[in-house]
């Protein structure tokens, strides 16, 4: 009478619609005004730095798991194209192709195949090749090609936290320095120096309403880092206008926003709870501005999260959410 | 234990229970003056020339001291050795010296040096105890001058103080993230050896 | 953060009720290819009285609340080193020599021990420790 | 003498006599011994960890035996009786020998003999599939297949059989750690001696269902008709609830109860198909012997009875 | 009183499927009388009942079977009746083997004792004692999913103060109808069902709860209790698993109850609507537990049914009357999809817990491909009990019990929200429920 | 200020494990308990303390006086091991309860080169006694950092499951890497 | 193994023993080694003075002293003599402003104030990057220009020296602590001829 054997399964017999490709596909979808934006911004220097990016970690990655691990191909689940377009974002449009594939390699090969791929690794990929990047090669890391240059070999120049920082140094007064700026609204919309991706705000805010339109993060990594730093900064620059810039120079200027948006929200790398979320992005913001501040460096983004990831165990284990039954539990 | 042959006394030190990569021992120096091979030499000599000659003392008086003081009279033994190695070396190798620094005080610390004591020097003869030293020097000489060569290469682009390019390298080698990257890498490469061929 | 910290011991002695019960796994027994060293004990042994049920050579738990482990290492290590602290800062800024501050940090923890010896008996209660079986 | 020298002499004189005054007073005072037995305990013992013996490791192994001066309940299976008795010689106490014992795959439903009656699609995990019902077959007592056993062994002394779906121990490897009979929610794995020249009997079947609804599900289910127990003549097989179960310590590897199983349930290890023929031939014989004796007697029985109503009146 | 201006909830986690409730148009039909019967003796949470007839008795419909051994136990009757058949081991609806005993169908002769009129009695005769007695006689259990003996609910223990009953009329499970089908059409049944409860319990309130995808029922009590005191209906969110008893009381009372312990602690008693019915019948038409509601559906399912069904008949009896077996079924469910049980052949009787026989398609049958854990936290966010899922599975496969237990693996309601979010797909539930067994597994000595 | 200068940059900017290479040892064999590993902070805090305090005490006024300073690495490991024996029967004798308490609690405590790698680096840079403590005191809660953050990545570490050749140290190797990047990023952070 | 018993006497004897030949040894090898540690030592802030300064034929190291900075701390000035005569100075001078640490520079005048050369003695920058201040490309930028009547600063802050690529700020210190030398050796009234 019946069709064949019947399935026998433990409950629950339905599941749903999430799962991991359709997240990932959901990011690199949030990805790409960002990138429309940096190609028009940088033209084929960008495109050409994410193509090679994404090619390097994906194909890394498949070679990993293949050659080496000898598991079942993990490629198709997406994230490596993440972190390949986000290694892409942290770097400067014209950074030559073995920097990228050394970054690629670290990313992958180090970042997150030796800890077993997918899900195990204790901290972002795409940031630990940033960072490998940034201490091996400083030179070509941190040169950027100025906005609006389209051929390969652009005038470079620094990032306006850059100017500020070493205007700083050498002594200029904060008013003329933050003149040497574009404006605010151009800032907004990406018209600035930096690395790939992390220009525009505003593009990088449509990626962010997408994915939390899509249910693919929550609103507490973000909002609290960012923040945070609007705080701090603030506070700052209430004390003293001249030494420090205002809060809204801040969150536009650098990796703020991506780090916010892209980076810190990595599920594999934060926090389980919303309280555990809450608390890694107010420590990614404090640890960015401290840095930012006080620091040699002109932007702390990228080490103030690989910072926070290494607390993210730490977090989990004493910041749970209360249980049923808890709370009336102690009344 | 069973007779070992001397061979092997010597031998296993090198590669079977290299201090560093197997037995995973006296690793602050190993990481921490590795950013070059000559360092890596340099430290790995003065190791060496340590834990010879305490193994030689110690198992030549092991029997005249008494097992509750054993500790300190060893630790008496070592140090003295240590410190006279860093005067030899402030004398005669000024430059190295300097850029070992704080480690060679340590290796009286080292714990591959109090570990053969305790464990070699204490309840075997003087020869084999200085094959053991020998051997146990030369396996952590070697492994501090190919993570030495290692870094360096990766991180400056030469080899002993010789450059053979003219770029820089990738300057996380030199830096400290990049002595636990390669002492990480070449410790799994060993255990992966180790599984793909087990002995 | 009430889970009990549990350690496998085994019984090495039992006097009457009195065990002596040596802690496997902890302390550089666990990995006795390292000897770092010094003052540190191979294995480490408690003693523990009451019940006898448990014989030598028998593998048990031995249960405490991580609770008196930090006061332990409260009263044992930070309030000598703030005792040690305070008095190098009181010492130096009342102009004395830095000898004689050093030396006055390390002589004020022979009143705060003797101070902990008198009242030893009072923690016996808090530091309980038990023993369950495997 | 030279001041440094003098100097150096006596600082480090004067700190080398304090610390032997107090290194002395901590000895006293204060030791924390390890018996160093301990350690050569160790040193003989296999240091694979495996927990065989029932201690969390092999150096809680040297410590307990150590500490308990007595070898009586203290056992490494892994190393076995020439590792205890070098542990004894250490300890200058008496070994005990125990025999080698193995473990056995007390299910022979292999995949042409058990239907599946469904497709499990959880967690490849016997345990896991143990909880949610009966198995993937009718047969609710074999083997799941889903080789949690295999997983758990240290030794690679398993492995699973793709033909049969059932694990297989191999004989070499197997040190009797006791860790697959631990995890196997069916219960089908069992440590057996490992018998006089490796020869063992045991029954390849736990299925205690009444013989036609047991057939109905595994073509090799033990029935329980009982044609071995009548076959044994050491007592050494017992019948519960239609199952066949053989007493190692009572079996003397006669193997005449082999052939008598319809269905070839009765596994045998190391055991040449000659010696189990002869057994069976012998035990034909004995049938054969027994049956005519019985015949004899009973014609003898008949005879007297006929001769007793033939010749009782003239007595 | 209605109390749905805001539709209240539950606290913590949850989740929202698709509701797909089939058959909820389809108003209840009796099954036809099966040839044979096949009552499994553990129907219910608690010892085995003691089998009292043998192989070729009589029975009439309602004659008792089988006797409650113990306290936590309940009777069990015969549906039909007929002659005994085999007395064995058979695979019931929970997928293990238990004894069970066979009745060939014949005729349709009740225990004259059962009134079989359909005149609705709404006067309470008995005092509290008699109908606890009265209902452990009938072998009602809890028809929830959970089949908890009622009687012993209803004996609250020395020293609790209960206060409150909430009737469960949540039915969360997606696909589920026979609860929302009995609340429509024996609505004033369960009313009087209600009072006897409230009287068995001393407890002057007693709330209805009710999602609100099933509006209709909660309007129709509305209109019904207009005149009641002390009994209100609550139209709650739609929320898996609002139906959970902990979660119930926590969107209803905002009480929480602790942690091991039961809604008595917190002084409320939950009842199934389902239950409530039987038990109405039980003490009012002295009627034992021999026939369910039980719902018969599936995406390809000819005609989603809710039918009448007699204890004991073969699901494929069911299935036939819904139209058959369509061809593309790869796994058929006893219960609603998320907590229900797989089974393995159609030859399963339908039990006192069995609420709903689900059909699903071939495709929608396999798990999909798992992953590692990414770390999302969408378990946490969806665990209705506020648990940490992905560490409960973490630990319970290394076998590390005792840890799992120190993060509260018993408090699992296995209601398996966390399984369905998991973008991993990883069977998160399987391992809960092997750590839970072995933490209940007494220890090997 | 100085002092918030010393204490900054002995945690984070020159972390004693991550930037100096002190206390590998335990730093990669440290139990994978994080309650233990904070606990052994204090332990470290104290011992450190107290042997910086005795090292400076014999360098400044016996070692030098004496015209003996090359004598420091002799004398100071013994004074270090002879502290840590009389730390030890002290807090046995002065409260065995407490005492016991802390056998259970932490697994091993606290001599390695740490101790006197910081003995050493006190008088290499020519800190007064008060600033010596100081820098005892940061390097030690630097060392507690990393050691605790540690301990509790590699118990996630454990969770996870990693190519077999990365298994333990490998895997705890680079992680310290990845650590001691993050960390440079507090470069000039005084 | 051990055969002597762990009598308190024994114990003391031993450690006594073994604490008197170890320190006999080991004053014996420091006085051995007195002479060659304070030799390599010499030698090394000779080689130093011998590459920033010519021509001298006295020991500029024995003949140092000290001269206070305008910032209060205070500068090792080694005088180069030929024949008793002044010729020029070699002056030990550090910057704090380094990317990593202290940098220490011996940097040598002529007596009119114009840099012989200079070299860095020790420092803590990042190697391959800041280190290339030890490259005689860059130090070339500094021979024989003359600090108090040149703008020796990095051509960011307006100066005339090209800074090394990407080490700006190692840079930037370097050419502080020339500066520093120059002021404190200019401050003792040396190379005012210039003017
Ligand atoms: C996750 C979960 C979901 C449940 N959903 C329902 C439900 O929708 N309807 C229901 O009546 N009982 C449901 N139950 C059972 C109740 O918790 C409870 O056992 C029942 O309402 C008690 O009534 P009873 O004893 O009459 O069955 C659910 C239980 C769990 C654990
Ligand atoms: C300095 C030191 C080094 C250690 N090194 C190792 C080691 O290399 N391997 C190891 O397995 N245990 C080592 N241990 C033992 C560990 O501290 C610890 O006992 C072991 O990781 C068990 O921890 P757990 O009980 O939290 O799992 C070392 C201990 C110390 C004190
Ligand atoms: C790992 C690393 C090491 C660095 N080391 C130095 C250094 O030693 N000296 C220096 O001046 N800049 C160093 N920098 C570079 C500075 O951060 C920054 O790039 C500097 O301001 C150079 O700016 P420039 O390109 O204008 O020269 C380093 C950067 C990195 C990432
Ligand atoms: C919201 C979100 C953010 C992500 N961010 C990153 C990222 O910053 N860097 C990265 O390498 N991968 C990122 N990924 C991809 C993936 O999670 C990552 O590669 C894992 O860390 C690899 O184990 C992200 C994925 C998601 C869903
Ligand atoms: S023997 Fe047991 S554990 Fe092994 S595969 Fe069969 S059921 Fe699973
Ligand atoms: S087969 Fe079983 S008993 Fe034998 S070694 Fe493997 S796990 Fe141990
Ligand atoms: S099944 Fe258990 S752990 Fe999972 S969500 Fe439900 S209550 Fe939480
Ligand atoms: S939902 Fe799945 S992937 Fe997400 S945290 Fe839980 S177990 Fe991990
Ligand atoms: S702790 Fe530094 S060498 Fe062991």
């Amino acid at each position: 009478m019946s069709t064949g054997l019947l399935t026998v399964s433990p409950s629950p017999h339905i599941h749903s619609e999430l799962t991991v490709p359709q997240i990932m596909r959901g990011v690199i979808i949030a990805m790409v005004p960002a990138l429309a934006f940096s190609i028009y911004n940088f033209g084929l220097g960008a495109l050409y730095v994410t193509g090679l990016a994404v090619i390097f970690c994906v194909g890394i990655e498949y070679a990993i798991v293949k050659y080496l691990l000898k598991k079942p191909a993990s490629i198709h689940d997406g994230s490596a194209i993440i972190t390949g377009l986000l290694l892409a974002f942290n770097v400067p449009s014209n950074l030559p192709w073995y920097i990228i594939l050394i970054g690629s390699a670290v990313a992958i090969g180090i970042g997150k195949m030796s800890f077993g791929g997918l899900g195990n690794n204790p901290f972002n990929p795409a940031l630990v090749g940033r960072v490998f990047l940034l201490l091996s090669f400083p030179v070509p890391m941190t040169h950027w090609p100025q906005a609006g240059s389209w051929s390969l070999d652009a005038v470079t120049g620094a990032t306006p936290l850059g100017i500020l920082k070493d205007g700083m140094r050498a002594g200029e007064s904060m008013d003329s320095l933050l003149n040497q700026m574009p404006s605010y609204v151009d800032i907004f919309f990406g018209f600035q120096g930096g690395s790939l991706g992390e220009m525009s705000a505003f593009a990088l805010l449509l990626g962010l309403i997408y994915m939390l339109y899509r249910k693919i993060i929550t609103w507490h990594i973000p909002v609290s880092m960012l923040l945070t730093v609007v705080i701090m900064t603030g506070i700052f620059w209430l004390i003293d206008p001249a030494k420090f810039a205002n809060p809204l120079f801040h969150v536009l200027t650098g990796g703020v926003m991506l780090g916010a948006v892209f980076m810190a929200t990595d599920y594999v790398t934060s926090p389980f709870t919303h309280r555990g979320m809450l608390i890694f992005g107010v420590g990614i913001g404090v640890l960015t501005v401290l840095i930012r501040l006080f620091g040699n460096y002109p932007e702390g983004v990228s080490f103030a999260i690989l910072i926070m990831n290494a607390f993210v165990p730490m977090i989990n284990r004493y910041a749970k959410e209360p249980r049923y039954g808890e709370v009336k539990q102690k009344r | 234990m069973a007779t070992i042959s001397n061979k092997e006394v010597f031998l296993k030190g090198i590669i079977r229970e290299n201090p560093v990569f197997v037995i995973l021992l006296g690793l602050c120096p190993t990481l921490g003056v590795t950013s070059t091979a000559i360092n890596g030499l340099g430290m790995g000599i003065a190791t060496l020339f340590v834990l010879v000659m305490s193994n030689v003392v110690i198992s030549s008086v092991k029997s005249l001291i008494p097992d509750k003081v054993r500790i300190p009279a060893f630790i008496v033994i070592i140090a003295a050795f240590v410190t006279v190695v860093q005067l030899l070396m402030a004398a005669y190798t000024p430059a190295l010296n300097d850029q070992l620094g704080l480690f060679i005080p340590l290796i009286v610390v080292n714990c591959i040096v109090l570990g053969r004591a305790e464990a070699f020097a204490s309840r075997n003869t003087v020869v084999s105890s200085i094959l053991d030293g020998l051997g146990m020097g030369v396996g952590f000489t070697l492994a501090l001058t190919l993570l030495g060569s290692i870094r360096e290469l990766l991180g400056s682009l030469s080899i002993f103080g010789w450059k053979f390019a003219e770029a820089d390298g990738m300057l996380v080698f030199v830096l400290a993230p990049g002595a636990f990257i390669t002492l990480g890498f070449i410790i799994a490469i060993m255990s992966w050896l180790k599984n793909r061929n087990p002995v | 953060m009430t889970k009990a910290m549990e350690h496998i011991g085994l019984v090495t002695e039992n006097n009457n009720g009195r065990m002596k019960i040596s802690l496997v796994g902890s302390g550089c027994s666990a990995c006795h290819k390292s000897l770092c060293m010094l003052g540190e004990s191979k294995a480490k042994e408690v003693v523990i009285s009451g019940s006898s049920q448990f014989k030598a050579g028998e593998e048990v738990v031995v249960r405490i609340n991580p609770a008196s482990g930090y006061t332990a290492v409260v009263l044992l290590y930070l309030v000598p080193f703030l005792l040690m602290l305070l008095t190098l800062i009181i010492v130096l800024r009342l102009g004395y020599s830095e000898s004689s501050a050093g030396l006055g940090a390390l002589l004020i923890l022979v009143p705060y021990f003797l101070f902990l010896y008198g009242i030893r008996k009072s923690f016996h209660n808090q530091c309980k420790m038990e023993i369950v079986s495997r | 003498m030279n001041p440094v020298v003098l100097y150096t002499i006596l600082t480090l004189t004067a700190i080398g006599i304090i610390a032997a005054g107090v290194i002395y007073f901590v000895s006293k005072k204060f030791e924390v011994k390890e018996d160093d037995r301990i350690g050569k305990v160790e040193q003989v013992l296999p240091s694979t960890n495996c927990g065989g013996c029932g201690q969390p490791g092999c150096h809680a192994f040297a410590t307990a035996v150590v500490a308990a001066g007595d070898l009586s309940e203290l056992h490494c299976p892994v190393g076995g009786n020439a590792v205890m008795k070098q542990v004894a010689e250490i300890l200058g106490i008496k070994a005990v020998e125990r025999d080698p014992y193995i473990a056995v795959v007390r299910c022979s439903g292999s995949f042409e003999h058990r239907k599946k009656t469904n497709i499990y699609d959880g967690t490849e995990s016997c345990k896991i599939a143990a909880a949610l019902y009966s198995g993937d077959t009718g047969c609710a007592y074999g083997c799941l297949g889903m080789a949690d056993c295999v997983e758990v062994c240290d030794f690679e002394a398993m492995y699973m059989d793709p033909k049969t779906g059932l694990p297989v121990v191999i004989e070499d490897k197997c040190t009797a750690c006791n860790a697959c009979v631990k995890e196997c929610p069916k219960g089908i794995l069992e440590l057996w001696p490992k018998g006089k020249k490796n020869q063992r009997v045991y029954v390849a079947c736990l299925n205690e269902e009444k013989g036609s609804s047991a057939r109905k599900e595994c073509s090799v289910a033990c029935s329980g008709c009982a044609k071995c127990f009548e076959a044994c003549r050491y007592d050494a097989i017992t019948m519960r609830n239609s199952l066949a179960i053989i007493d190692p310590d009572k079996c003397k590897l006669c193997m005449e109860c082999v052939d008598t199983c319809d269905v070839h349930n009765i596994i045998t290890a190391n055991v040449t198909p000659e010696k189990i023929q002869a057994a069976n031939e012998q035990r034909l014989k004995r049938e054969e012997r027994a049956r005519k004796k019985k015949e004899e007697e009973k014609l003898a029985a008949e005879a007297a009875k006929q001769q007793g109503n033939g010749t009782a009146p003239q007595a | 009183m209605a109390l749905h201006h805001k539709l209240k909830t539950f606290r913590l986690g949850g989740v929202h499927p698709d509701d797909q409730k089939l058959s909820a148009q389809a108003p209840i039909t009796p099954l036809p009388l099966p040839k044979t019967v096949t009552i499994p003796i553990t129907q219910h949470i608690g010892a085995p009942a003691k089998i009292v007839v043998q192989r070729g008795d009589s029975v009439k419909v309602g004659q008792v079977i089988a006797v409650h051994e113990g306290f936590v136990s309940s009777n069990i009757h015969a549906s039909v009746s007929g002659r005994i058949g085999v007395i064995e081991e058979t695979m019931d609806s929970s997928g293990f083997k238990h004894m069970a005993v066979n009745i060939r169908v014949k005729g349709d002769d009740w225990m004259e004792t059962v009134d079989r009129s359909d005149t609705l009695i709404e006067e309470i005769k008995l005092d509290s004692k008699e109908i606890v007695a009265c209902i452990m006689e009938a072998g009602v259990v809890g028809m929830g999913g959970a089949a908890f003996p009622a009687h012993v609910k209803l004996s609250v223990p020395e020293g609790k103060h209960v206060d409150y009953l909430i009737i469960n009329g949540v039915e969360c499970e997606p696909y589920l109808t026979a609860d929302h089908r009995i609340m429509l059409e024996k609505s004033r049944e369960i009313l009087v069902g209600i009072k006897i409860l409230m009287t068995a319990l001393g407890v002057k309130q007693a709330i209805i709860g009710i999602e609100d995808n099933k509006h209709d029922a909660v309007e129709l009590f509305e209109k019904l209790l207009q005149h009641e005191q002390g009994i209100a209906v609550a139209a709650l969110e739609v929320h898996y698993p609002q139906g959970g008893e902990k979660q119930l009381i926590q969107a209803l009372l905002n009480r929480e109850v602790p942690s091991g312990g039961l809604p008595s602690d917190v002084g409320v008693i939950v009842h199934n609507v389902g239950t409530t019915y039987a038990i109405y019948e039980a003490v009012q038409k002295n009627k034992p537990l021999i026939e369910r509601v039980v719902t018969v559906t599936g995406k390809s399912v000819k005609q989603p049914s809710n039918f009448l069904v007699r204890i004991g008949t073969p699901v494929i009896d069911l299935l036939i009357a819904a139209g058959g077996v369509p061809e593309d079924t790869g796994k058929i469910v006893s219960g609603g999809p998320m907590m229900g049980k797989a089974i393995a052949d159609l030859d399963v009787p339908i039990a006192k817990g069995t609420s709903g026989i689900l059909l699903i398609p071939k495709e929608e049958s396999t798990r999909a491909e798992v992953y590692n854990c990414l770390h999302c936290g969408k378990c946490i966010e969806a665990c209705p009990m506020g648990l940490e899922p992905y560490r409960l599975l973490i630990l319970s496969k290394k076998g590390n019990h005792s840890r799992a237990k120190e993060e509260h693996i018993l408090d699992c309601i296995e209601c398996g929200s966390c399984s369905f979010v998991c973008p991993s797909n990883r069977p998160i539930l399987d391992y809960i429920r092997l750590g839970k067994t072995q933490l209940r597994k007494p220890k090997k000595a | 200020m100085e002092y918030l200068v010393i204490i900054i940059s002995t945690i984070f900017i020159n972390n004693i494990v991550l930037a100096k290479f002190l206390g590998i040892c335990p730093f990669l064999g440290v139990s994978k308990n994080t309650s233990t590993a904070v606990g052994m902070g204090g332990a470290v805090v104290f011992v450190m303390t107290i042997s910086t305090i005795m090292t400076y005490l014999v360098q400044h006024y016996i070692l030098i006086p004496l015209d003996i300073a090359y004598m420091q690495t002799v004398t100071y490991i013994l004074v270090i091991a002879f502290l840590v024996q009389v730390v030890e029967i002290v807090l046995k004798k002065v409260s065995p309860d407490l005492y016991q308490a802390l056998g259970v609690y932490l697994p091993l405590i606290t001599t390695n080169c740490t101790i006197l790698g910081v003995a050493i680096l006190v008088i290499q840079n020519n800190y007064n006694l008060f600033e010596s403590v100081i820098f005892a005191i940061g390097n030690s809660i630097g060392f507690t950092l990393a050691i605790s953050m540690f301990s509790s990545l590699r118990e996630q570490l454990d969770t996870a499951d990693l190519p077999e050749a990365m298994q333990g140290i490998p895997a705890a190797l680079i992680t310290a890497s990845i650590l001691s990047m993050a960390f440079m990023g507090f470069a000039g952070l005084v | 193994m051990a055969t002597i018993k762990s009598s308190f006497v024994n114990l003391l004897v031993t450690l006594t023993v073994i604490t008197l030949v170890a320190g006999l040894s080991l004053g014996y090898v420091f006085q051995w080694t007195k002479e060659p540690i304070a030799k390599a030592q010499m030698q090394k802030q000779l080689q130093a003075i011998e590459a920033v300064v010519k021509g001298y034929d006295n020991n500029p190291v024995v003949e140092k002293f000290k001269v206070a900075t305008a910032a209060g701390d205070s500068l090792e000035f080694f005088p180069a003599k030929e024949k008793g005569e002044l010729i020029g100075m070699a002056v030990k001078t550090k910057s704090s402003k380094g990317y990593s640490g202290d940098i220490w520079l011996m940097v040598g005048f002529s007596m009119d104030g114009t840099i012989q050369n200079a070299v860095v003695i020790e420092h803590k920058e990042t190697p391959g990057l800041g280190s290339k201040m030890t490259d005689p490309k860059f130090l070339k930028q500094y021979m024989g220009r003359n600090p108090g009547s040149e703008n020796l600063n990095v051509k960011k802050d307006g100066g005339s020296v090209d800074a090394i690529t990407g080490a700006t700020i190692s840079s930037r210190a370097f050419s502080e602590a020339v500066q520093k030398a120059y002021d404190t050796f200019h401050s003792m009234s040396y190379g005012n001829d210039q003017q």
